[in-house]
């Protein structure tokens, strides 16, 4: 990031957020980098920026559009870049039908369902392959794997990012059709040029609130620094995800960079900059309900119920790129979980994997709580009575449970909801009305264990122990290993089939003398190693030599290589001062300790450097390999004029130019032809809940948005919609410098809690003399779903917007406080006010934004609090149904169009 | 020099006249234990290699152990990622270690209960494992209703791991899983 | 203030368990929200737009937040009662040294006696105004000329050793009889040293009453040391009233014309010294503090009873009762300029328009004078 | 000029005054307030290094500050100031004419006009901690290498030092941010009338309370032209388990972590920052970075940068932190014209002296008077 040219930060407030990783930010801007920071708030970040540019929330897609927009219809794109290294000259399937055709849904737009039958996104398929057998008539359409009797709803779910991994998005055959003049009409090019052709810094001033003059300052600022001799980077965090289109969001960064060749590329890139310490690594080695370690898919009921099926599924082998090793990294990890129990006879043990059958994310999961059918829950180092969406159904979910299990520092709220929660303050419940048995264990910290955390950039630091616990604190390592331990005591006798998987488990830790378990042999597991062959236990060294007949085992193969040799290389630590910027000697990175992915692109196709400024990784002919600062993320021998046999698959099949090497066509994706359950291209929506209506087409919302229609969880009319003025103010959330998230590892620390000591909810001074807001003084803020108070700052940093010539204010809520009695600082929660509705590809809520009304003084206690939310309500006329429509009606010319496009599919692929 | 600040010849006021710090500003008035003065980042028995816990940039730690206590915990200079530095959160993390209100037992609430009780951590953890094993029974699925086989409970569910050792989320995942738990969830889809 | 008819369900006890800043932040972010309400903002932190009476034109006066530069000496009462009494104590050193010069010995007696007692409550008032009080002989630790405190730490150590003789001197002459042994090898002893001890308390008794001035005046308050020209003279001419006063009231008429004399002469003193005080204050900007709120209401009484002791004190020489009064009146005056200026240096301190607009003006001043290279601030 | 007023003013080296040989060089901070994030672990890292108690648990308010000044309880203040486009050109306009009135100052070489640059932030400074990054002349030429943009039209944007016309337009909003700090002066109010010898100085230069010592006489609270140390009140609240609030009544304030500086280490705030806001080191050098980075800012035309304490020639004798500012000092709660208040005491005892002098004649007077 140090090495960026301009850096545009948007949906992130860095500097508060991740002061430390900020200093790279400053480092740049001191060698002359322009920074510029798109934000609905003036935030300490911009402050430091060269230039603020106040956005209305949820409005990112219009402005990046735009973006993408002015390089394409100004000829400011990267073009050998474009043309080399993206999809760009892809052609894609003559059935596809665009957003704008289609009044803001793509084909295959199942009104019904909400959902989409992606087929018709595919690539167009080059005639005179070698035929795989699999779909090709003529067209070039692409089938999905497994044949076609399903419904395209039904394809839809399978194709949704839970039931694959990262980016194994899997294509039949890397045989595509490339019009390298970008004239096609159905390129890549093209159809992005069209998609976007409506998004003009006008529309940007309209739906964004930001001047046309400020478009152009920041379209220059991004011209001007990419290319052969600059690159742009672009900073995101929560800002971006927690949208009902979250992922489309990143995705139009993505295009854009693309398009400017700022990918694989020092100083460019997006940077996702996160909040947890190792939330990286637990979406690696996740603790997530739709991923394997690595990645790999959970298997789906239906879908993958063999292990033939799920690989296949994963990666097709003629595809490029390393995913076409699923088989490897699959069998290891079943091996490294069943040990001698897996063999090839029995697909290693592929059945003992549960099987999901849609979405099982903490939100369907708190619904679950609520309809009785989740008896006990583990929290772990969470928050959710604070930090999650909805904080009311969080809280109402943990009472229906029998059983909670907290494992924290402190006495959180989770802990602490049935006694000390909002709803028994306001007399809805009480302690003798809830039933859970509530188990708080004691966490040890980061001191008292040893073990990884894997940073944002993907790095591997081990952290040693520095004392010991004491009394019952206890690390998760230890208290997992001991429940584990003690389950399979339980069973040992039982000759129940469905216990196989826990009895056969690999679960012989060994323990020092405390009895702690060595998380060194965990990490060395995860690491994998040889159980035959005359280097049988043996650490292994690559993931590469991963095998898929059982003969290596390995917990998460993209981890392989953190133990190569033997040795921890996540202990590294070679001072910084004694290394070069990449310091690869500090921890390890994965795969392979690259630090920057597709480094490849940092070269053109030719593997000179793009320039001497920008030199990174670049192919050096005389010893015939890849050599440069960093690793490099690509076959280091392939010379850069290799051109694969067009029948081969995985890494064979990578061209010497396809510096994307985890896409299985090797190119950067501008459209998507598989992955994005909501659309090929991001498109603009408004929010759920947005005091504007979506001036792009009548489709309001995200069409395929997960939506729960329920009466705990409303929604206030959006745009012109009746009602929508009782909740007429846009308000966001977001965190301080001085607070971590919920607060469990903030607000019981005197020294960070006198800091912000308490809720407090930033105003403009137009909004506040509108409403007689008073600095200093208490507002209640009310939202469909709840009603929180908080003291009010009135500020210029807060600017009321002008869209579609109204006045828009933005209220900022910081989310830090909850309501409890054990911490230093309480206050009410910002995410109260929050309903639940998810991105529908990666199952995000919605936080980022909502709409509500605020007025002075103090929220009212006891019954009268739900009586001002229901008296809302009522005057909102906002029912279950109020925003739950997944389509908007449409004229009946587009409503047949759009038929069109779905039908279309289902009598071409037949219907069961 | 002990002596001497004990007895007259160590007052101040002698000191001043016959230093060159007539006016009593510097040398002539420093009490012993300002001569003395130790650093606990010098007299730590030892010091241990950290990450911070709080964000995922990953700043260096060094934490600073006298006695089996955490000390001082300060940012790692050698760090090519924060070179030292960290913010407020980072800085206050020896606070976060020795917090005076850290809970270190095990609290048990029954249900209906007004109160938490105190239970023995062995105790507890087989109450847990009691009730995970009911609990996975309660909730098991052994197939979809189309008779497809799903082999899985949705008795039980867990949410955390993204301020938890790789090490620690490997163990939950492969327990769980095993179990045939699914609802397994973190801050990452918060 | 809030406008919700809600608030009266919030028990007013919550939140109120944690501890609060004391009401000074409450004052400054009242001050903040005041301005909230106004035109130019809450972002301008101008110090809640303190225009009226400005003192040096032209300046244009901002703050951070109105909140003080500044800190205001952490003194209670303890200390002006202390410049008080100490005063007392000097003057009553001088009478007593002089009557003992001049023969009469109830004057002599009765303000030996005021001396030694004042002495002890000073020393007490002293010691309880410390932090630590325990720790009150540290203030023996040093000799620290750059610091009036312990200049006068010595001064008060050396005025209260002479006290002490002159006291047991007149103490042992109260003693029924003349006895031998140790008990009249002391007595003796005290004889001998009662003269030098009455001189030594002579000459330490006017820096005891001077010192207190310098005590305030090197300090930051803006107040006191824009006052340091005068507030000497202020000082010793309260110490003299004050002290004389104070033997009006407990000596015979007949003694008492020294202290009249005295009381007189202090009077002049005190109001001329305090006329030149108040005129360079005006100049300076800061004599606010000095005639508005409590400070003001107790400098216009005293000055009120001073000049009417003054003129009682003419009258005294003829009638016990005046004398009663009017020394009553003179030791009042005295008290209450002690604490009026004392308050007033206090409340300079708070207030960051008196510590920002001096500065400023002078700071312009020496630059119009082309002074230009001592400014805290530069541009290289 | 006498012994005593050679100590209480003017260019000094205060270890060498205080009685120190072979003293190891007088260390100080330098603020560089233009890129100050107002993260405040400069707060948390002093608090926890010197355990010091909560400081109180309210709101203000007044932006995003909540720990209002420095005091006993806080030795590091971060301070926050949102200025409209008003304020900001007459901070801007402030410091030009502070050139103007000839103190000195920096001419723009030619090539600013042309820089590009940036109208609403501050360029960063390059502070990198030691072998870390590269060093400032190399980053300036490179910068100064890739900087081919053209200029903004900013005509209507003022002009910079010399006259030549701004180049960034001027921002409608700025958040001032600065960490405030103990000044540790040349000449220390607080440590000359310290009457106990609690307060010294130290061979670095700094000046440090022995909390064993002082007694709480609360002197030099009053006695700090820039309202920094203060006597810790009974009523702060622990942040320990024991319920223990050290050194009640004692006077606190910011020790350049002498403790730290006696093993040679960085003091914890200055470790911490995020951004190299906060530098420390040789005094000397920080003067010496400070200057150059005022010039730097002024090159590019923001003329509302200026120093804070690089002056020996004050009414402090310089300061051992200095600060870069971007408006006047009393906007950051600073004072404009500190003065030792003791660089005056010589004149004021003597005035004292002569009132004691007349009261003893004025007794004499009445003694007598009364006699004739």
């Amino acid at each position: 990031m140090a090495n960026a040219d301009c850096i545009i930060i948007e949906g992130s407030n860095m500097a508060e957020c991740h002061p430390v990783g900020f200093q790279w930010v400053s480092e740049a801007k001191a060698r002359g980098a322009r920074v510029i920071h798109i934000d609905p708030r003036f935030t300490r970040t911009s402050a430091i920026a060269d230039t603020h540019v106040p956005i209305r929330a949820g409005s990112d897609v219009v402005l990046l559009g735009a973006l993408i927009n002015h390089v394409l219809s100004n000829d400011l794109y990267f073009r050998d870049y474009v043309v080399a290294y993206t999809n760009a000259a892809t052609l894609v399937n003559e059935d596809f039908v665009d957003t704008e055709d289609l009044d803001g849904v793509f084909s295959g737009y199942d009104p019904q369902t909400g959902k989409y039958d992606m087929s018709s996104w595919a690539y167009a398929e080059g005639d005179g392959n070698g035929g795989d057998g699999n779909g090709g008539d003529g067209d070039g359409k692409v089938e999905e794997p497994g044949g076609g009797d399903e419904h395209g709803s039904e394809k839809s779910d399978r194709a949704a990012p839970h039931s694959h991994g990262a980016a194994g998005a899997p294509m039949e055959h890397a045989n595509v059709v490339r019009d390298e003049t970008l004239q096609h009409p159905r390129s890549v090019f093209q159809i992005l040029k069209r998609h976007y052709a409506r998004y003009t810094p006008e529309m940007v001033n309209d739906l964004c609130g930001i001047p046309v003059h400020q478009f152009h300052e920041i379209a220059k600022a991004i011209a001007e620094n990419s290319g052969r001799e600059r690159t742009t980077c672009f900073a995101y965090a929560l800002g971006w995800t927690q949208h009902s289109l979250g992922a489309q969001f990143i995705r139009t960064a993505a295009i854009l960079q693309l398009l400017m060749g700022n990918m694989g590329r020092p100083g460019g890139g997006i940077m996702a900059l996160r909040g947890h310490a190792s939330i990286q690594g637990s979406t690696d080695i996740p603790t997530l309900f739709n991923l394997l370690p690595g990645y790999l898919p959970m298997p789906m009921v239906g879908q993958h119920d063999t292990l033939e099926e799920y690989l296949t599924s994963i990666s097709s082998p003629r595809q490029k790129g390393f995913w076409t090793e699923a088989d490897a990294y699959t069998a290891s990890l079943l091996k490294a979980w069943w040990g001698d129990a897996a063999t090839a006879e029995n697909d290693f043990c592929f059945d003992y994997l549960p099987r999901l059958s849609g979405a099982h994310g903490t939100y369907q999961s708190t619904m679950a709580m609520i309809d009785d059918e989740v008896d006990g829950f583990f929290v772990l180092g969470q928050n959710p009575a604070v930090g999650s969406a909805h904080g009311k159904m969080q809280r109402d979910a943990l009472s229906h449970l029998k059983w909670l299990v907290v494992r924290d520092f402190q006495l959180i709220e989770t802990a602490t909801f049935w006694r000390d929660g909002p709803e028994v303050a306001s007399g809805e419940t009480s302690p003798e009305e809830i039933d859970t048995e509530v188990f708080f264990f004691p966490a040890a910290n980061h001191v008292e264990k040893s073990g990884t955390f894997t940073q944002t950039q993907r790095m591997l630091q081990w952290h040693h122990q520095a004392i010991r616990p004491a009394d019952d604190v206890q690390s998760e390592l230890d208290f997992f290993h001991e429940l584990g331990v003690r389950i399979r005591e339980r069973l040992k006798d039982s000759t129940d089939e469905r216990d196989r998987p826990l009895l056969d488990l690999t679960w012989d830790y060994p323990t020092d003398e405390h009895g702690e378990v060595d998380a060194e042999a965990v990490l060395r597991e995860i690491n994998g190693y040889h159980v035959t062959g005359e280097r049988a236990g043996e650490v292994l060294d690559k993931f590469v030599d991963m095998r898929a007949d059982g003969s290596t085992a390995g917990g998460c193969w993209i981890y392989t290589g953190v133990f190569a040799g033997g040795i921890n290389r996540s202990k590294n630590r070679v001072p910084g001062q004694q290394q070069d910027d990449v310091a690869p000697e500090w921890g390890w990175a994965w795969p392979m300790n690259r630090r920057v992915l597709y480094n490849r692109a940092s070269a053109d196709p030719q593997g000179r450097p793009w320039s001497e400024r920008k030199k990174y990784v670049w192919w050096d002919e005389e010893q015939r390999k890849w050599v440069g600062k960093d690793v490099p993320d690509f076959p280091i021998d392939r010379d850069p004029s290799f051109r694969p046999d067009p029948d081969a698959g995985g890494p064979a099949a990578i061209a010497g130019d396809d510096p994307f090497i985890m896409q299985a066509d090797g190119k950067g994706w501008l459209f998507a032809p598989k992955g994005m359950v909501d659309g090929p291209l991001p498109t603009h929506y408004e929010a759920q809940e947005s005091p504007v209506s979506n001036s792009l087409y009548t489709q309001q919302s995200n069409p395929s948005r997960l939506i729960y229609a329920r009466k705990d969880n409303l929604w206030s009319p959006s745009g012109t919609q009746p009602g929508s003025d009782v909740y007429p103010f846009v308000f966001t959330t977001y965190r301080l410098t001085e607070h971590h998230t919920a607060g469990g590892m903030s607000r019981w620390l005197p020294y960070l809690s006198e800091l912000q000591p308490e809720m407090f909810c930033e105003v403009s001074p137009q909004l506040a003399q509108e409403r007689g807001l008073v600095n200093g003084d208490w507002a209640t803020i009310i939202s469909a779903r709840s009603a929180i108070e908080a003291r009010v700052l009135v500020t210029d940093r807060v600017r009321p917007l002008t869209i579609n010539g109204h006045t828009v204010h933005q209220i900022g809520l910081p989310y830090h406080w909850g309501v409890g009695k054990d911490a230093v600082v309480e206050g009410d929660g910002a995410n109260d006010l929050l309903g639940v509705v998810l991105d529908p590809n990666v199952q995000i809520q919605e936080s980022k934004v909502g709409s509500c009304d605020i007025r002075p003084g103090r929220r009212p206690r006891g019954e009268e609090l739900p009586r001002l939310v229901a008296e809302y309500q009522s005057r909102a006329g906002t029912t279950v149904e109020t925003g739950t429509e997944h389509a908007n009606p449409v004229p009946e010319d587009i409503r047949r169009r759009r038929a069109a496009t779905l039908t279309s599919d289902e009598s071409e692929g037949g219907s069961s | 020099m002990a002596s001497k600040d004990t007895t007259f010849l160590g007052w101040p006021v002698l000191r001043q006249l016959a230093s060159g710090d007539f006016l009593g500003r510097g040398t002539s008035v420093t009490s012993r234990r300002t001569r003395h003065v130790e650093a606990r980042t010098t007299t730590a028995d030892r010091v241990v290699q950290s990450v911070c816990p709080y964000c995922a940039v990953g700043c260096g730690q060094r934490v600073f152990v006298k006695d089996e206590k955490v000390v001082q915990i300060e940012g790692d200079p050698d760090s090519p990622v924060s070179r030292g530095r960290l913010c407020p959160k980072g800085a206050a993390s020896e606070q976060l270690v020795n917090s005076p209100s850290r809970q270190t037992h095990v609290l048990y609430r029954a249900p209906r209960a007004k109160e938490f009780q105190r239970i023995e951590l062995d105790q507890a953890i087989d109450m847990v494992a009691d009730r995970f094993l009911e609990a996975r029974q309660h909730g098991w699925q052994e197939f979809d209703d189309k008779g497809r086989r799903l082999r899985r409970t949705m008795g039980i569910a867990s949410l955390g791991g993204a301020t938890l050792d790789n090490e620690e989320n490997y163990l939950i995942k492969k327990l769980f899983t095993a179990a045939g738990a699914i609802q397994i969830e973190n801050q990452a889809r918060i | 203030m809030t406008t919700s008819a809600f608030d009266s369900y919030r028990p007013p006890d919550e939140g109120g368990r944690r501890r609060r800043r004391p009401s000074l932040r409450d004052n400054v972010s009242g001050a903040a929200r005041s301005m909230a309400r106004g035109s130019s903002g809450w972002l301008t932190g101008d110090g809640g737009g303190r225009r009226e009476a400005q003192a040096v034109p032209d300046v244009e006066f901002s703050s951070y937040y109105g909140r003080s530069v500044v800190k205001p000496m952490p003194w209670k009462h303890e200390i002006p009662a202390y410049l008080f009494i100490g005063g007392v104590a000097a003057g009553s050193g001088l009478l007593g040294t002089g009557a003992a010069a001049t023969g009469l010995d109830v004057l002599r007696r009765r303000s030996r006696l005021t001396a030694m007692a004042a002495v002890a409550v000073s020393g007490g008032l002293l010691v309880s105004d410390l932090g630590r009080p325990e720790r009150f002989l540290n203030m023996l630790r040093t000799v620290k000329l750059t610091s009036p405190m312990s200049v006068g730490t010595w001064i008060f150590s050396g005025y209260s050793a002479f006290t002490g003789v002159t006291t047991a001197a007149e103490l042992a002459r109260m003693l029924p009889q003349r006895s031998s042994g140790p008990v009249g090898t002391v007595l003796r002893l005290l004889d001998a040293v009662e003269t030098p001890a009455g001189v030594g308390q002579a000459l330490f008794a006017a820096p005891l009453a001077a010192y207190t001035s310098v005590l305030l005046s090197d300090t930051a308050t803006p107040l006191w040391f824009e006052s340091r020209r005068h507030l000497p003279f202020v000082f010793v001419g309260s110490a003299a009233l004050a002290a004389s006063g104070v033997q009006m009231v407990l000596s015979p008429v007949a003694q008492a014309g020294p202290a009249r004399r005295l009381a007189l002469l202090g009077v002049a003193s005190d109001l001329v010294a305090m006329h030149r005080l108040e005129s360079q204050l005006e100049e300076d900007g800061v004599r606010e503090p000095m005639e508005t709120g409590h400070a003001g209401r107790m400098l216009r009484t005293a000055k009120a009873l001073i000049v009417a002791g003054g003129l009682g004190t003419v009258l005294a020489g003829r009638s016990r009762a005046v004398a009663v009064v009017a020394g009553a009146a003179l030791a009042t005056g005295s008290a209450l300029t002690r604490f009026a200026i004392v308050d007033a240096g206090i409340e300079s301190a708070k207030d960051p328009k008196y510590t920002v607009e001096p500065q400023k003006a002078r700071l312009e001043q020496r630059r119009a004078q082309g002074t230009v290279d001592d400014s805290i601030v530069t541009v290289r | 000029m006498s012994y005593l007023q050679r100590q209480l003013g003017g260019r000094t080296d205060p270890a060498q005054d205080a009685g120190w040989q072979d003293a190891p060089g007088r260390k100080g901070f330098f603020t560089d307030t233009s890129i100050c994030i107002g993260c405040k672990a400069c707060e948390v890292a002093c608090k926890e290094w010197n355990a010091i108690p909560l400081d109180g648990l309210a709101l203000s308010a007044n932006s995003y500050d909540n720990t209002g000044d420095l005091g006993a309880s806080t030795w590091r203040h971060v301070a926050f100031v949102e200025q409209d486009a008003d304020r900001i050109a007459a901070a801007r306009e402030s410091g030009r004419r502070l050139v103007e009135l000839g103190m000195p100052g920096v001419g723009a070489p030619a090539q600013a006009a042309t820089q590009g640059g940036a109208p609403a932030g501050y360029g960063v400074l390059p502070a990198p901690v030691e072998d870390h990054g590269p060093s400032l002349g190399d980053m300036l030429t490179e910068t100064r290498a890739f900087e081919d943009r053209s200029p903004e039209d900013g005509a209507s944007h003022g002009t910079t030092v010399d006259g030549t016309p701004m180049v960034g337009a001027l921002p409608e909003f700025r958040w001032l941010m600065a960490s405030d700090v103990c000044k540790h002066c040349t000449h220390a109010g607080c440590l000359d009338v310290c009457p106990t010898g609690a307060l010294f100085r130290s061979e670095h230069g700094t000046v440090v309370v022995q909390a064993d010592i002082c007694n709480g006489c609360g002197y030099c609270v009053g006695a700090c032209p820039f309202g920094v140390i203060e006597r810790r009140s009974d009523a702060s609240t622990t942040v320990r388990g024991d319920g223990h609030v050290p050194n009640i009544g004692i006077a606190q304030k910011c020790t350049l972590c002498y403790d730290r500086l006696q093993h040679d280490q960085t003091p914890a705030c200055a470790q911490t920052c995020p951004t190299t806001s906060i530098r420390f080191g040789d005094r000397d050098d920080m003067v010496e970075a400070a200057r150059a980075r005022v010039s730097q800012l002024h090159e590019q035309g923001f003329t509302e940068a200026r120093l804070y304490g690089a002056n020996d020639d004050d009414g402090v004798g310089g300061t051992g932190s200095v600060f870069l500012l971007l408006d006047e000092p009393e906007v950051y709660g600073l004072p404009p014209d500190p003065v030792c208040a003791t660089s005056r005491l010589p004149e004021m005892f003597r005035t004292a002296g002569y009132a004691g002098l007349g009261m003893l004649g004025a007794a004499a007077v009445a003694f007598l008077g009364g006699r004739s």
